[in-house]
């Protein structure tokens, strides 16, 4: 297997990677009147909470095992016991899922055989309610494998195999790379084709802004524990995002749905190729109105090509989200100076870059001297006001700026969108050269005509 | 050894709520049992980080796995007019790799690494849950770097599953007491010298403070810890008075060191006008008893007379507009009751106060000022405070970012008193501030909108 | 009627004032296969084709009638049936606007005689082409008032009476306000409640980007000649900006076909308004993702409205556009230090602001000092440079700036959008205070608690 | 009298177009007649504004309907080092009124409110149209505000209707001659003085020729009129030397000049390496004849020598990669010529050039570089260049920005050259970076991908 350069440092500097049971937890999130629990100190929780509460600006259900160093000693099933009954006996969701931490994986925590243990000692809890008990041990993986092993969970969980096919309903395995405005986007696009789409997890009706009636402790919106059962009905599986292809391939086997994978919805062609499946799968033409999209962003590539060629970007995102963005800026002309994920990832192995690392916000500050661009997370604002540099913040955690989970990259519009966003920050940059700048200066034959531009 | 010094903590003379307690309570800790499935905050490592991390020259490396330092770094207000490397995060970032075969090695490396790139004063190292649980031995691993590489290198032994993030804060004093404070000499003292204790400087709110103390003469011998320099705070046993801001979180450092060097102390806070200028008073009083000329306490006399007065007139416009506006206060330990003093100054009705994270002492300051029949909760769940909020039984909540939501999604106007706020609340301009983002918010033509059903509803 | 005050220089200083012709040029850019055209200098075409090209990045469609001296002593005609031949036979549109200009307009020239002559005299052209003739003098009104009157003059001149009604149709008259992103957020949100539109001036279709098969020197794209003639046959007109009260109160006149004024279709209630008109003509459910939109635009308002509470921004903008933005940014919180319009319009008499002006670019820069923002057009940059404030352009012309086009400020999405970008301004610009800031200053006083916080 | 300029500007003998015409073709003007409803171009006003805005410190007050002013100001790429307020757009915003009762009034209101606010060392006011119909005296009422204001105040007569841009900007230079150059002496003059008229100084791009003449130790008495000083121009009789840029546009200035003043003059261009080499050798050889000592032109060779290599260094890996690439140059003047020599230097082929703007000598210039076959076209409509772009015979296409859509609606690269371009293409690292610019457009991957239909298509 393809595996990037890591970068081989003892100390971490400035992480750019999170932990799994949090992409797990974010996974939970996308299905309706769900409750989802971290399996260790309550610390784990409170962390991962605050992340989340400051990136989506959302109340997050998200529950403890609150183990204590005694109680991890001995073993932690009572405590993941007593916290499910606690959970289901206050809030009555429909749908609990525990994630394991690196505290309670340290010790080995057998959740197969806790479920087993649980669902035998308490079928007045599990008749009622879906449980799904993961391992994401802190120490190995991040954030998109936990949210990757957190949706094959759910569908081994969760899902049965159907007999009857419904022809107009499409499965989307939604990535943890796509906001909630972005799924919003993906459900418009295929509604437009007289699909209905099961979208596991569900972000957009989960994390989008819902205004409840009542205060809730449980998730509001989502995919329901209903339509993932139903999953097996589904004519096709759209897989978005290489980490969604394990999930896929698991839903494949247990119902028979076969799948196409999406390894990014970012660019024209990347998006022509998710039309055109759409097209073939409800043999539907495409609407007017995706068409006039796609015209729209042919003619932004066009007025916008100008301000990207050549120029020098630096990435640093989860690495689904890297190589949607690398790639993007790849087919809009851009040098992708540093791509730099926090994780390994098959995803990886198709960025070109000048640099490709596994590493962390240090290793990005230094590879990304003498860039145009930054694009990471919000964690990034520290490097960039050292390096000078604009920073378009990207993935998660965005915590200092409004609209995060609104960010919408997918599709012809996305992608427009995007375009304009980045081609307004070099053009704003490249505009207005003053007398100063022209002076003869023997530096200048490194910008022009220097090593890269003749590469 | 952790053990130990849990139970000392615990046994804490100096912490009002021990105080309160019997023998038989105190011995279990003041960390109350946690419900599986019903409990939220932070762990002793987030403690431990909160007291010390603002200690802004110092590299604070967590050993631990990711979900430690990198869910958790570049999450707080806390400012610094110097240094920035306290921003930096530093983790060992442990793998399986390093569960199985221990990591103590690792750290050591890590510990260089950042020692030789970065070159800080001091480097505190924090132990978390799974070195912890393997066995990896911090405090040997620090003391070994601390020879090898000529630095302070300081286990901040913490892990987060031996208890609250109360006990965390107290843990991050004990470790500033063994390992830094009296480890330096300063090269010169006053008798105007002083350390605060338990200030954070959050949104940078002290700057509102220290140019009064300024005006006063008063030299602030270290900051412990927002806004500190390492080589400070080990010189802060020779203070002439310690201020103690927050009175739970590192009361143990102010006690420990007036057994230690003597040094009084008091508590006091930066919140409101009257509660200000007893701080600023009690300061120059402190230190005229430990020897300062007496004249400091007329100039600081006057320099309240003037600040009160210019406070006042700035409050006034407020006050009409907010006079019988109910607040909810849910936040914790000093502010439980000098946010309340704050605002009743500037006309607005308290409606209650959470106390879940205040002291004995907090609570009867509480019923000094308000009486029995003041409402003090001390556990107060989300859905009860939605259903007060949908009943309209207040105007607005103050309280910290993670409880917005209650208010927001009910359509009540709420106002962030804790860690992630940007506008500063300190002194005589911070009161003002205050009032104003109420106003502000209370204002704000919004509200009628967003309660508005959909037209087709 | 109502009359803002005016500024009183002899000398216009950084016109914010575009002429009557142009948005006579801009109303027919956005009907299909059309050739605008300007009954003046070469120059007068010359100038406003540039800058209509700068703003839309597209290819603008616009000739002239080359008035020379001699010919503008003379009287125009002449020259006026020779272009309206030219362009005819060259490029076989289906409609030719022409707008007179300050040039043909000092003589005066009667557009209405003009057409009446050219008709007996080409009928070979006339029956085949749609003609309209304005009267847009350069020296009274601006760009909404050229607008409007030529809006007016294509329903006078194009639609007929209609026996039968359809059920389902509406008509919408799209301010100049209104980008083509803009109207093409309309048409899909009242296509959403079963509707189709007609959208006069339709300026999604034709100056959002098309790729053409080939080269046109018509429009491509816009609303047909015949969905034009066909408005009378619709059940209501959605006028959308007070300068389209005049050309609605001409169709209902012509055609019996009651209409809905919405000043503004920015803001909570503003977008309620629309959409509870839409859910009322069509007798149809407001479908879930307009719902899903609502509680969007909520949720922002909730969670950005700390970084609007008393902000002072700066605005100058064709009044309607104008008049939106104030609202919005009333709506909000935010104190309007200076509306600022070009001309005079009802739209005016809503604004609340401290200073309301009809004035120019040079009045509004003096009026926006110590504001937190700016918003208007490209020209401001220069204002902005000097004032140190940050501008967003919104308006016409924005030339500096890819996709001014698709800027969507409209219905739910486009306020959240909107409350996003504005909000962010003033994120990123509260933030992260530094201990040089808090030095105790008696001007503080000024800010906190001073006069305008106290009003 | 407007007449009778107009005329003298058809004579213009130094105009190699009207030297090519019969006396009875000179009498018609060189504005061909405009076919209504299929015209393009701007008017004698632009054209006027075009060549005297750049002069940088001037106020430029355009007298007429909002039009005008108010649709063009703010508009055009040159640049200043010293005084912006050349982009400050001045006009007095003609109403009904004003048409109806007259505006030499308010002409005199809005000068002078003009000079109290920004005290320009000049102010430059056009007549356009509407006023010159109606019979505003611009010149009576400037020379009134003159004198009443003690500053020089230029009437500019060149209202749209009399012509096309290209007499505009001869009238704007008769402008010049008739009220500006001559009228202040020079503080100090030198033997290396010269003018540059004719380069407007866009995107700067003078500045990348400057640093040479520097170097050179020639001294630039005035620039006519990119980054322009109005007090330089006065001055400008001074000069040793006039250099021509633009060969059509502003040739009366230097002729006259000549005429006048004895200053001898000659056409030369930035663009290419070669050209860029010529004209530094032209400045150096007629200053060196005017008397300055002879070692300029040792030192010029030296610095051509040094530029020209470097120059040639930089450019040949673009060269490999640019080979045979076919250019469809559309643009007008000295670039139909300037630029196909400075492409053809880097490996470009050129497919042929537009010459509608040119004048005789500069398409006699291109025919001996590119003998007869080559393709000039007179008027090259946007249907031809679209379908020429369509049949692919062209690689890309160099023009301004109101053409760029026929090439890029057509998907073909397409390069500004114009005046709304942001890089300057002068001098020898303007070559460079014009070639860079062209290569970047061409190796752009979006080529491909806007060239594919849509999957479903």
């Amino acid at each position: 297997m393809f595996k990037a350069h890591q970068s081989n440092k003892a100390a971490t500097i400035n992480p750019l990677k999170m932990s799994q049971p949090l992409g797990g937890a974010l996974a939970l999130l996308g299905i309706d009147n769900c409750l989802p629990c971290f399996h260790g100190s309550q610390g784990c929780t409170a962390f991962g909470l605050v992340l989340m509460v400051r990136h989506f600006r959302e109340a997050i259900p998200l529950q403890t095992t609150a183990m204590d160093q005694v109680q991890t000693i001995l073993g932690g099933y009572d405590n993941l016991e007593a916290a499910v009954l606690t959970m289901y006996e206050r809030n009555k969701p429909e749908v609990i899922g525990v994630c394991t931490t690196g505290l309670t994986e340290t010790k080995g925590e057998d959740m197969r055989g806790a479920l087993a243990t649980f669902r035998k000692r308490h079928p007045e809890v599990s008749d009622n309610c879906h449980l799904v008990f993961v391992n994401t041990p802190d120490f190995t993986g991040g954030l998109e494998d936990g949210f990757a092993n957190t949706v094959t969970a759910i569908i081994d969980g969760m899902v049965t195999p159907s007999e009857m096919t419904v022809s107009n309903r499409v499965n989307v395995l939604a990535g943890s790379h796509l906001t909630p405005g972005d799924v919003e986007e993906i459900r418009d696009l295929i509604e437009g084709f007289g699909l209905t789409a099961v979208i596991l997890p569900d972000l957009s009706t989960s994390l989008g802004g819902r205004q409840p009636d009542d205060f809730k402790a449980t998730t509001l919106g989502g995919v329901t524990a209903k339509e993932i059962q139903g999953m097996g009905a589904s004519v096709l599986t759209l897989a978005l995002g290489e980490h969604m292809r394990k999930p896929a391939e698991a839903l494949e086997r247990k119902t028979g749905v076969p799948f196409l994978l999406f390894d990014r919805l970012v660019g024209l062609e990347a998006a022509d190729r998710f039309i055109k499946a759409l097209a073939d799968v409800s043999g539907q033409p495409v609407p007017a109105r995706v068409r006039r999209q796609r015209e729209h962003l042919v003619d932004g590539m066009l007025d916008g090509h100008f301000y990207f060629s050549r120029k020098r970007v630096a990435v640093a995102l989860e690495p689904d989200l890297l190589a949607a963005y690398c790639g993007f800026l790849q087919d809009m002309g851009c040098e992708v100076t540093a791509a730099v994920a926090p994780t390994q990832s098959p995803a990886l192995e198709k960025i070109k870059a000048w640099s490709l690392l596994v590493g962390d916000h240090e290793d990005f500050e230094t590879l990304s001297h003498g860039s145009d661009l930054v694009i990471s997370n919000s964690h990034a604002r520290q490097s960039v006001d050292r390096l000078g540099t604009p920073l378009v913040r990207a993935g998660f955690p965005t915590f200092d700026r409004l609209g995060a989970g609104h960010r919408v990259v997918v599709g012809y519009r996305g992608t427009r969108d995007l375009l304009f966003e980045l081609g307004n920050i070099f053009l704003a940059n490249d505009h207005e050269h003053a007398s100063h700048d022209w002076k003869h200066d023997p530096k200048m034959e490194d910008h022009h005509g220097g090593p890269h531009a003749a590469a | 050894m952790l053990v130990d010094k849990v139970q000392e903590v615990f046994n804490e003379p100096g912490c009002a709520t021990n105080l309160g307690k019997s023998e038989k309570e105190r011995k279990k800790g003041c960390t109350k049992a946690l419900k599986p499935g019903a409990a939220a905050g932070g762990c002793a490592f987030d403690g431990a980080k909160i007291a010390l991390q603002p200690i802004a020259d110092a590299a604070h490396l967590v050993h631990g796995p990711i979900a430690c330092e990198g869910n958790s770094w570049d999450n707080r207000g806390s400012k610094s007019s110097h240094s920035q490397l306290y921003r930096t995060g530093f983790t060992t970032d442990l793998s399986e790799l390093d569960v199985i075969h221990g990591a103590e090695k690792k750290l050591f490396k890590a510990i260089k690494e950042i020692v030789l790139k970065y070159d800080p004063p001091a480097v505190f190292v924090y132990q978390t849950c799974v070195p912890a649980l393997i066995g990896d031995d911090v405090e040997a691993v620090c003391k070994f770097a601390a020879d090898k590489l000529g630095k302070p290198i300081i286990p901040v032994n913490a892990p987060g599953f031996v208890g609250s993030k109360n006990l965390g804060n107290k843990l991050a004093g004990e470790t500033l007491l063994d390992h830094v404070i009296g480890t330096r000499e300063p090269e010169v003292t006053t008798p105007y010298d002083i350390n605060i204790i338990g200030e954070y400087n959050l949104a940078g709110e002290f700057w509102l403070v220290k140019p009064l103390l300024d005006k006063m003469g008063v030299r602030i011998l270290s900051m412990i810890s927002g806004d500190g320099k390492y080589n400070e705070v080990a010189t802060a046993h020779r203070a002439k008075v310690n201020m103690l801001v927050c009175s739970q979180a590192l009361i143990n450092i102010a006690r420990k060191m007036e057994e230690r060097y003597g040094i009084p102390y008091f508590e006091g806070s930066f919140y409101g006008v009257s509660d200000m200028s007893d701080t600023l008073r009690n300061i120059a009083n402190l230190l005229v008893e430990r020897g300062a000329p007496t004249d400091l306490i007329t100039r600081t006399e006057a320099i309240i007379r003037e600040e009160e007065a210019r406070a006042w007139r700035r409050l006034a416009p407020y006050k009409e507009r907010l006079a019988g506006k109910r607040v909810l206060l849910f936040t914790g330990g000093v502010k439980s009751w000098s946010m309340v003093s704050a605002l009743e100054g500037a006309g607005l009705e308290i409606i209650g106060t959470s106390v879940k994270k205040s002291t004995k002492e907090d609570k009867e300051r509480i019923k000094k000022m308000k009486g029995e029949e003041f409402h003090m909760w001390e556990e107060l769940k989300p859905s009860d405070i939605a259903r007060m909020l949908r009943d309209s039984e207040a105007d607005i909540m103050l309280s910290g970012g993670r409880s917005q939501f209650i208010a927001l999604k009910a359509k009540v106007p709420w106002l962030d008193v804790n860690q992630e706020r940007h506008v500063g609340f300190a002194g005589y301009d911070g009161i003002v501030a205050l009032v104003e983002e109420i106003d502000k918010t209370l204002g704000n033509p919004i509200w009628r909108q967003v309660r508005s059903a959909a037209p087709w509803e």
